[in-house]
Formats: C-alpha cells, structure tokens, sequence
C-alpha cells in the first residue's frame, strides 16, 4: 500500500534520513521505532509532503507521491498525528475536530464523521465549546486523534501518541488505535514505547541515526537482543 | 585583531577629511554632511534596534531633541556659532537622558510593541515641543549665521560631522566586539535564554539605547545649525524615523557596516533619482529600489553578500 | 462641562473610531496570519478611496456601492502583488522586517502612481447626503459617519464570519496558529495566505472609502492614516479581529474624551500620551496576557 | 526551481516597470544659446506637492511668456526644479547645490513657510537675490538683505481686508462673538495676530480661542463649542484638510453663524472644486487674484481657462508668476544678473505685476497689501476694498441649505 523506497532528506547539510526504506501493507499496522533524533519524526513528515525527499521514491497504492504537497498527500487518505498534538490551540475543540474534514473531498459527510468521533470519544464531546489549549494531555491527544479521524484516513500515522500522558491514557489511547486497525485501518505507529508498540503491532522498523538499523515482525524485534539493550533497558 | 580593515578604515577617513582642503562646492560639502549624519543615525540606530533586535520607530524624538536643545541653548546663552556647534554634545547627553527615563519602561516591551510605543513617544515629543511656547513652540527657532564665509562655515560643518560619524562608528565597532554587544546579540537571539545565561539584560538594552540616542541628538545639533532654522516637522518628522530603520535594515541589520551600505546608497540614490528623473518618477524608481533589493536579499545587502561569500 | 458637548464628541469619535477599525482590520489579519507588516495597506485603502472617487464623479456610483465593488478588484490586485512581491518574502530569516522594507517601497510607487492618474490635489468624497446629519433630541449624527460606522460595522462583521464560519476562514485562523498541523489536514498555505493578504486589502478599500467620507484625502494621506492603524491594532492586539473592533472604540473614546474636556491643542497629544501609556501596562493589546 | 522562476517573474516585472518609467522621463531641455538657468527646490511629492504644482505651472507660463518675447537680457530663460520631497533639509541641500555646482543665474522661491524660512538663510548666506512668499513676519524680521516677499503671504496681513470691509458694515449688524480655532503652525501663528487687533477694536468679543495640533481628524467638538457659545462668526485658521473639516462640520451639525472666516485652505482650487456649495460664503483674504485691474491679469485667467479649467488662476500659480515677474524686473533694472545690483534696484525702485505696483523696505516687503475675498456661487469674488468689488458680499451667511 505505502512503500518508502530508499529515501534521504536533508536540513541544510546535514542529512536526517538516509537511504531509508519501509512498507506499510493494507490493513496492516506497523511500528516505527527509534531513539530520541534518529529520524522518525522526519520520516513521517516526508511522507507528508511536509519536508522534501531528495532523493528515493514514495508510492501509494502504485501512485508516485514524491514531491506532492501535503495538502495533496491529505486528500490521498494519508493523514498524520503530529508530535504534540499540534492542536490549534485558540480554535474551540469542535473547531479542531471541523478542521480535520477541511479538504473538499472529505467535507461531504463530515457531520457523521463528528458524531462518530464523538461516539469513539465522550469526552470530546462534553468539551466541544471548550478552547482546544484548555484541554489536559490526555483529552489533547484524543482531540488530535479525533480530527484525523475526521479526514478519513486510510493510512493513519501517528507520532508519539503517548508522550507526556498518564499511564492511563496512554493504555486507552493506544487501545482505541487497536481498534481502529481492526477495522481496517492501516496504522504506522511511531513511539519510544518500544514495549507497548511491539506488543500490538505485527511488523516493525527501528531506526537509527536517520537508517534503517533493523526490520521485521514486531515479535522478533522484541526478542532481539539488540533491541532489548538498546531500547528495553533488558 | 587584523590590520588591514583598520588600515584601510583609517584611508577612508583621511581622504574624507582631505576633502574640503580641495576647495569643492559648497553643495558636495553639504551632501556629504548629510551622508554622513544618516550614517550616524542609523548605524547609532542600528545599537538597539540592529544588535537588540528592538526596532525603534522613534529614533527621530533624539534627533529633534538635540536639535532643538541646541538652538534653545544658543538663544538662551546667545553663544556665538562656533560655541553652538559644542553645545551639541550637552544636547547629545540631554536626548541620551531622555533615553533613559524612556527607555526604562519601555525596553520592557518586546517586538512589535516597542516598536509602536517608541512611534507613539516620537509624536508625544513632537506636540509637546510645538506646544511649548519656551522651546518656539509651533513657531520654531532661529540661529545666527556664522559671520565666515560659506565655504569655510560648510567646511567646519562637513568636518565636525564627520568626526561625530567616526566616534559613533567606533563606539558602534567597540560595541559590536565588547561583552555588551554580545550580550545584546543574545537578547536579539532570544531574551529569555539570555536571562537564564545570568546576562543583565534590562542593564545593557538600557546601555544600548542611551548610546543609540546619544549620537542622534548630537547630530540634530549639528543640522539644527546647518538649517539655520528649525521647526518640529522638520526635525521630529515619521519620515526620519522610518527612513532610519530602512537604512539599517536595507543595509543588513546587526551588523557594524550594514547601515553604513544602506545610509549611503539610499541618500545616494535618492539624491541621484532626483537630478535625473521628473518628481513621482524618481519617487517611483526609488520605491522600486526597495522592493528589488528585498526580493533578491530579503535579509539585506550585507548578509546578502556574507552569505554568498560563504557558500562558495 | 457640558453633558451635550461630550456625548456629541463621544458619537463622532467612535464613529471615527470604528472607520479606523476597518481600515485596520486587514493590517492586523496581514500582521497576526502572515507575519507580513503590510506598510502598502493604507495605501492600499487610499486607492480605493480614489476608484470610489472617481465612480462617483464620473458616474455618480454611490461610495457604499463602490466599497463593494472596489472589493472584488482589490482582491485580483493583492493577489497579483502577493504572488510577485509578498511570497519571496515569506522565506526570508526575518520575515517582519523584509516585509516593512518591500512594502514601504510599494506604498512609495501606489502614492506616485496615485499622484500621476489623480493628481496631487486635496479630494473630498461627497455624496448627495455628505453634509447633512439624523437629529436626534440634541445630538447630531452625521451622515457620513454613519454611513462609515455602518460600513465598519459590516466590514469587521463579515471578516469576523468568515474567520469564524467558513471553511477557508478557519483555514486562515488554524494557519496562523499551527500552520505545520494546518498542512497536514489539506490546508495549502500558499493560497491561505493569498487569500488572507487579499482579503485584508480588500477591506483596506473598504476602509479608505468610509475615511475618505469624514476627511480630505491626497495621494500622500496614507502616511498618515498608516500612523492610526499601527495604534488601533496594537491596542487591540495583532490578528484579534474583536480586539481591533474594540481598540477603535476605545481610542475613539479617548479622542472624543479629550476633544470635549481639553484645549483641543492638547488632543493630539493626549491620545499620543495615553497610547503611549497603555502599551507599557498592556503591551499585548487589551486581551492577551503574554505572548 | 519554484523560487527562482517566480523571482524571475518578479525581476522581470521590475526590470519592465523601470524601463517604461526612464523612456516616460522627460529629457534634459533643450538650450538655445546661452539661457538663463533660475533654479531651486519645490515640493513637487509628498505632503506639499499640491501646492507646489501649481507654483511650479506659474512659473514655467512665465517663461514661455517670456521666452516668447525674446527671452531676460536676450537669452532665454530655463528652469532647473529639484523636488525636495516636501522636505525642508532637502530643500536647503537643494538650493545649494542649484547656487554653487549647477551656478545658476538666479534663485526662485520655494514653498511651504519652514522651507523659505530655511532657505532665505541660505540665499543670504550665497548672496543670492530670493523671492518668495517667505515665512511670514517673524522670517523678514531675521535680518536678510537678499530675501523678497513679492508679494509675501503674510499671515499677519491676511485678514486686514476683511477687517477693514467688516468695519463698514454697521455696527448693530457686526457679528459680536467669535470663535477662533487656529491651525499650531507658522501659518495659524501669523493668522492669531490681526485677528486680536480687530477684534478688540471691533469690540467683537473672542469666546473662544483656541488652538489644534494637526491633523485633525475630526471637528465636531469645535463646532458644537462654537454653537453653544452663541459664536456669530467662526475663524477657521488652517489648511485646507483641517478647514474643509470644519466647514463639512459646521454644516451638518447646522452651525450658522453670520459669517465664517477660512485661512489658506479656501485659496485652493480644490476648495470650491470639491466642496461645492458648502464651500460658498466664506470669507478670507488674498495677495493676488484674477480680477484685480492690474495688467498681465486677463492673459493668465485666459491661459488658466483654457489649460485647467478654472475660471480664475489658482493663489500659487499666481504666487509662481508674480516671484517671477519681480525678479525680471529686477534683472532688466540693474541690466544684469549680478545679485547686489538686482538688491539695490529691487530696493530703490518700483516693480509692476499682477499683484499692483509694489516697492520694497529694507525687510524686503511691499506695504501690506490684502483683499477681502468670499467664495460666491463657487468663484472666490473680491469683495473690499470697494473699488475693486467684483461682487457684492453675502452678509450675513444664509442657513445651509439641505
């Protein structure tokens, strides 16, 4: 479905991602996993069309996709939760929500779209009239989430959904993205919650130093040795 | 610390010096005065607004101030010209003391909001000159005529001027290798983080500014005397503010020779355009100039040329 | 002090006030949204003033009408100067300050064009209803105020429901607050921005017009009218469309104050001082607390 | 790739833009013999450019009047006009680089009032005969030798006629309060002083006298003062913007008093052009005007017919010719363009212009000269003195008319 062949992205000289290559297979959910620099972040945003790739290919269901802008990245159904969140924070909750169905294509039915979101997640719901920079971490990441839901994903990236969140949510956050993925949707899960990723993703990819150090099912990857010692503290 | 910039500085002072002794007309001597009062006003300007990062939309307040301060003093003492010309340092130190009481709250303000709070301080100077009957009020002041001929009255201009330029440029070129000019490159880069680098930021941003209104004031002196007559449009007008910022700016802020590029060109040109275009037009030409240059060098001349320099 | 004399001042001043407020409104969205400070705005607002002029000597088109017809036109042009001038800008290390020097240029070249098509003489708009005035008990509200008020009103409004009801108007306001996230969700900044820069000078027409009703105006008058803009959106806060729509109150109120209980050669100076003032106690405009 | 076409795209504008702006720019004039160069600075943009336009037009008919009949002492005469943005250090800068690097023949006079009053220094300073419109009393009082006011506009004489035409109105009929506001500049300054002579030999007594800083953005506290005082005469001392403001103020808050009285502000064309019939009945004064019975009149109102559209010369192009006029005759009395002789004999002899026949006292000023002037049916009429009344005046105001 996606396949990131051999990509590099640059900032000024130095290079953040190197010959990087990864696939993301229909309904699939895969984890992408690294250190704190190591290009995870760069990556998502590539395939977003947020950064450019100088070099590689990215293709979508055969579609070349290098060089597009992210609104047109969007309307392919490849939507991404940024690090932080990234909510508009003086924008109300229901705002945020009605901003993640911006694009024409998925305006048409937006209404049902905010209903099932709201469904998924009560809290929003209770909230809507509330400034989205008022929210608690927790009902952040839920908003952030919401309003990707919105655009109707069929790929659905997210970055780090469980930094700075209580245990708690982060178990119910990472519980309703499972469920997500079975009910379809392709998920490319990014997180340095080497333990809880691994656990509920089926094929995984560490990176390093902006290259892909290691790949494979999720299961191997938490038996390896490497990655316990680098990432699992074991 | 090299040589040869200080050589080749101490060139261009020399000849600049040289020039009046070669007899040119009383217009060039004139020219070349007011080159060199904008490159005082905006490489003093260039203190606080290039170095800090705290643009000063009001920089023309000093400028009236001393200008006015220096035709006050020479009614009121009746000094003979030649002594006028000193009584623009006490006029200097008179706007450099306003700095402060100014510069004291309002240097607290960041970013754009300083900028509109020194335009606002500007037109407050400004009505309050014009209302004060004492400083001429809306009638402004006259000055005696220097009982010398033309050409050596200009001379002594033209030279003095261009003593206040090379003092203002070396405190500017002191400034920009001292701590104090470190220190206010690290309020420009980020304030918050120079505070926590325990640098007393409220000190040297009041430091900055007091320096930055001190050599405008003394040059307002000076053209009070040039004009022989003053008046509140004149010497407070927006216009000099503005036309400060852009010199600096134009030419590369933050740097020691950036406003001395964007002083000269735009005086240069401007007067230029004039001689050789039909009025709007040249104004056109010349509105033109700004939008080319920030176009092609959106961060000025200056870092235009850094840049290129260090990319090859 | 006479009670009539200082609600007679309060009326005209708010009204003024408001007029300002329109005018400005773009210059803040311009200044909030893009970090582009719009120098050409007024300039911008004078060129309308001078299309509605010229419709309504030429064709006796009443200026209201032209408000709204001017808009469309103004809107074409910004876009045109956007995509030549403006989007070279964005990317330089300072965006502030590259703007201020490439617009201050622009504002050089739309007085001169102004001055060569309408010639440097003093313009005054006058309608049929200019000079007269709805009475009402003792006070006086004159037409062309009200007719400025009116238009202010509108102007702020329909900007304010663009930003708050639409698709793109929220685009605009999710840009300017996370414009990396604004991206991800479909939103292209390059048109955002357009849009943005060309909607502000349309209202700056808008703005000119209701002006050029309460005062004379030369090719030269937007230095001036430059001037009132940076107070009222600095008052009110930069990018805060109410926030705006009050400061134009409030430094309307304090102009109508001090015309009614001071010399009127203090006035001037008094709202100087008072702005002056207030940005030290408040220097984020009236709601913000802190940047 | 984007950046740099799109940067193209733009230098490309830039380029074409200034190509067509140098091919639409005049080229140098055209000398024929050894002309005479009169130079200087104008405000020819920016805040004054309005004003010095129509100088600018005075000056340039009076030379092709001139060149026409054979040119100044034979030669032709050319101008060479800086514009110095409506800025007085320029206009310094100006006038001396006209003096010392383009050595012309002769100086003319700029505008506005702080510009003269810079440059009549400069002029003394160069030795250099200047005639202008000077910076009102205060600037002939300095102590120049070389500086004219040919006729000046002298704030302090501008409303002697109409003082003097009000005195010949019975006095049960004079208004008795009056409100002045005054413009705080030179110009407002100067005005304030006839006004509180006649005044107070009028017995009219002065309710309100106040002064405003410009710009004034609106004046309906003025007028509402005004009209609650019971003023039956309003003095508006200003500009044009300031004083159209009033006037559109006074109307519509139905302020009428039996007259109102405007500065310079009602001298402009635009004055009757854009206001109209709220421009009507006001009162002010003049140094020169179309219809005064001197010669050369008729041909410049003609001149101004048929090339703008007015029915009579614009205040400053008039000031443009007059400044002219004086100063040729000054060349052709001392038959030659040495400065000092041109002094002397502008001193010692009388000049014959449009403005009437004026001699000069050793401030360089004529006798006072002023007309009474009111705007009837959008023409400035003359109404005082007598003798030169082309209309008779409308006293007092009628109500405005909605």
């Amino acid at each position: 479905m996606l396949r990131v062949d051999n990509i590099t992205v640059c900032y000024g000289r130095m290079e953040a991602l190197r010959n990087v290559s990864l696939e993301v297979a229909p309904g699939e959910m895969a984890a992408l996993i690294g250190g704190n620099g190591a290009g995870k972040t760069t990556l998502l945003n590539a395939i977003s069309g947020l950064v450019p790739a100088t070099g590689g290919a990215i293709s979508w269901e055969g579609k070349a996709l290098k060089g597009f802008a992210p609104d047109r990245i969007c309307r392919e159904g490849i939507v991404q939760v940024p690090e932080g969140r990234k909510l508009f924070p003086a924008m109300t909750v229901e705002e945020n929500l009605v901003m993640g169905a911006y694009l024409p294509t998925v305006r048409k039915g937006s209404r049902e779209a905010l209903a099932h979101v709201y469904e998924i997640f009560p809290r929003l719901a209770d909230r809507r009239r509330q400034l989205a920079g008022s929210l608690s971490g927790g009902e952040q990441q839920m908003a952030a989430l919401g309003r990707a839901l919105m655009a109707r994903p069929r790929l659905l990236m997210l970055d780090e959904p469980s930094l700075g969140l209580s245990p708690k949510a982060a178990a119910e956050i990472f519980a309703i993205v499972r469920q997500l993925n079975q009910e379809g949707m392709s998920v490319l899960l990014v997180s340095q919650e080497v333990l809880e990723t691994l656990a509920i993703t089926v094929r995984g990819y560490v990176l390093e130093n902006g290259a892909v150090a290691m790949e494979g099912p999720s299961a191997a990857l938490r038996e390896d040795p490497q990655v316990k010692a680098s990432y699992l503290g074991l | 610390m090299k040589k040869a910039p200080l050589i080749a500085a101490a060139i261009v002072v020399v000849m600049l010096a040289a020039f009046p002794f070669l007899s040119p007309e009383v217009y060039y001597l004139s020219f070349m005065f007011s080159v060199f009062m904008y490159v005082i006003l905006a490489s003093s300007w260039n203190l606080i607004g290039g170095y800090a990062g705290y643009l000063s939309f009001g920089h023309a307040a000093f400028f009236g101030i001393g200008a006015f301060a220096t035709a006050k003093m020479a009614a009121l003492f009746e000094l003979p010209p030649v002594l006028t010309i000193l009584a623009a340092i006490p006029a200097g130190a008179i706007a450099a003391l306003v700095a402060i009481v100014i510069g004291y709250p309002c240097l607290k303000i960041r970013g754009p909001y300083f900028a509109v709070v020194t335009l606002c301080f500007a037109f407050v100077v400004d009505l309050a000159v014009k209302n004060i009957e004492w400083l001429g009020g809306a009638e402004g002041i006259w000055m005696r005529i220097m009982d010398v001929q033309e050409k050596l009255s200009r001379s002594i201009m033209y030279e003095v001027m261009l003593i206040l330029m090379v003092a203002t440029l070396a405190v500017a070129w002191w400034v920009g290798r001292s701590r104090l000019g470190a220190g206010l490159r690290a309020v420009r880069a980020d304030e918050e983080v120079a505070e926590t680098m325990a640098i007393p930021t409220a000190n040297i941003k009041i430091q900055a500014f007091v320096l930055s209104a001190f050599f405008p004031g003394v040059a307002g002196g000076l053209f009070a005397y040039y004009l022989t007559y003053i008046h509140p449009d004149v010497v407070f007008s927006i216009n000099i503010s503005i036309l400060i910022v852009l010199m600096a700016m134009f030419g590369g802020g933050g740097t020691w020779l950036g406003p001395i590029i964007g002083a000269v060109i735009l005086t240069m040109v401007n007067e230029g355009l004039s001689t050789f275009a039909r009025a709007e037009i040249a104004r056109i030409i010349y509105g033109t100039l700004f939008i080319v240059v920030t176009i092609f060098m959106p961060d000025g001349i200056l870092h235009f040329f850094l840049k290129r320099n260090r990319g090859r | 002090m006479d009670a009539v004399l200082v609600i007679q001042s309060l009326i005209s001043g708010i009204m003024i006030g408001m007029v300002y407020a329109l005018l400005s409104v773009g210059f803040s969205l311009t200044w909030g949204v893009m970090h582009v400070i719009h120098i050409s705005h007024a300039a911008f607002g004078l060129l309308g003033a001078y299309l509605a002029y010229s419709l309504l000597t030429i064709y006796g088109i009443d200026p209201v009408v032209s408000a709204a017809a001017s808009a469309p036109l103004l809107f074409i042009l910004a876009c045109g100067v956007y995509r030549l001038l403006i989007k070279p800008v964005t990317k330089a290390k300072e965006v502030i300050v590259a703007s201020m020097i490439l617009t201050f240029g622009l504002a050089i070249i739309l007085e001169n064009i102004m001055a060569l098509i309408w010639k440097a003489d003093p313009r005054i708009m006058t309608p049929a209803y200019a000079s007269g005035a709805l009475i009402l008990g003792p006070f006086y509200f004159q037409h062309p105020h009200l007719v400025g008020f009116a238009l202010s009103i509108a102007g702020i409004a329909a900007v304010y429901f663009f930003l708050k009801k639409t698709y793109t108007g929220m685009a605009v306001r999710a840009a300017w607050q996370q414009p990396e996230a604004a991206q991800l969700y479909g939103v292209n900044l390059y048109r955002i921005s357009m849009i943005t820069f060309a909607l502000a000078v349309s209202t700056a027409g808008a703005g000119g017009i209701s002006l050029a009703l309460l005062n004379s105006f030369e090719p030269h008058s937007h230095n001036l009218w430059l001037i009132y803009l940076f107070l009222v959106v600095i008052v009110g806060g930069v990018g805060d469309i109410v926030g705006t729509a009050l400061a134009g109150l409030i430094i309307g109120t304090i102009t109508g104050l001090s015309m009614a209980f001071l010399p009127f050669q203090w006035v001037n100076l008094v709202t100087f001082g008072f702005l002056m003032v207030f940005l030290i106690f408040r220097p984020h405009g009236l709601f913000k607390q802190g940047a | 790739m984007q950046g740099n076409r799109r940067k193209g795209i733009s230098l490309f504008a830039a380029v074409a833009v200034l190509c067509g702006l140098l091919l639409t720019a005049p080229g140098a004039a055209i000398g024929a013999g050894k002309p005479i160069v009169i130079g200087g600075s104008l405000p020819l943009t920016g805040e004054f450019a309005e004003t010095g336009l129509w100088i600018e037009r005075g000056m340039r008919y009076w030379a092709e009047e001139v060149n026409a009949k054979g040119g100044l002492l034979g030669r032709p005469v050319e101008f060479k006009i800086y514009d110095d943005q409506s800025n007085v250090g320029k206009a310094v800068t100006f006038a001396e680089k006209a003096i010392t690097v383009d050595k012309v023949d002769l100086l003319f006079g700029g505008y506005p009032g702080t510009a003269a009053r810079a440059v009549m220094a400069v002029a003394e300073k160069h030795r250099r005969v200047y005639v202008s419109m000077g910076g009102h009393m205060k600037s002939f009082q300095q102590g120049y030798t070389y500086s004219f006011g040919a006729p000046p506009l002298m704030g302090e004489w501008w409303y002697e006629g109409f003082f003097q035409w009000l005195n010949t109105v019975p006095a049960d009929q004079r208004p008795k309060r009056a409100a002045v506001y005054t413009i705080n500049n030179p110009v407002g300054l100067s005005l304030q002083d006839s006004i509180n002579r006649w005044t107070k030999y009028l017995k009219i007594d002065v309710v309100i006298n106040e002064k405003y800083n410009s710009p004034l953005t609106d004046a309906t506290s003025l007028i509402v003062k005004a009209k609650q005082m019971n003023c039956d005469i309003l003095f508006s001392n200003g500009f044009f913007p300031d004083g159209v403001t009033t006037v559109k103020a006074a109307k519509a808050l139905d302020y009428n008093p039996k007259a109102i009285v405007q500065g310079i502000g009602s001298v402009v064309p635009a004055w009757v052009k854009e206001l109209g019939k709220d421009g009507d009945y006001v009162f002010s004064g003049t140094v020169l005007h179309g219809m005064l019975n001197y010669p050369g009149n008729d041909k410049l109102n003609a001149y101004v017919k048929k090339r703008y559209k007015l029915p009579a010369y614009p205040l400053y192009f008039g000031f443009g010719y007059v400044w002219m006029q004086t100063l040729q005759q000054g060349v052709n009395g001392a038959k030659s363009l040495d400065q000092t002789k041109i002094r002397d004999w502008l001193k010692t002899h009388q000049v014959d212009t449009i403005a009437g026949p004026m001699t000069f006292d050793k401030y360089g000023l004529p006798a006072p000269i002023n007309f009474a002037t009111q705007i009837i049916d959008g023409k400035a009429e003359l109404i005082f003195p007598k003798n030169i009344r082309t209309k008779e005046p409308v006293y007092p105001k009628p109500a405005w008319k909605k």
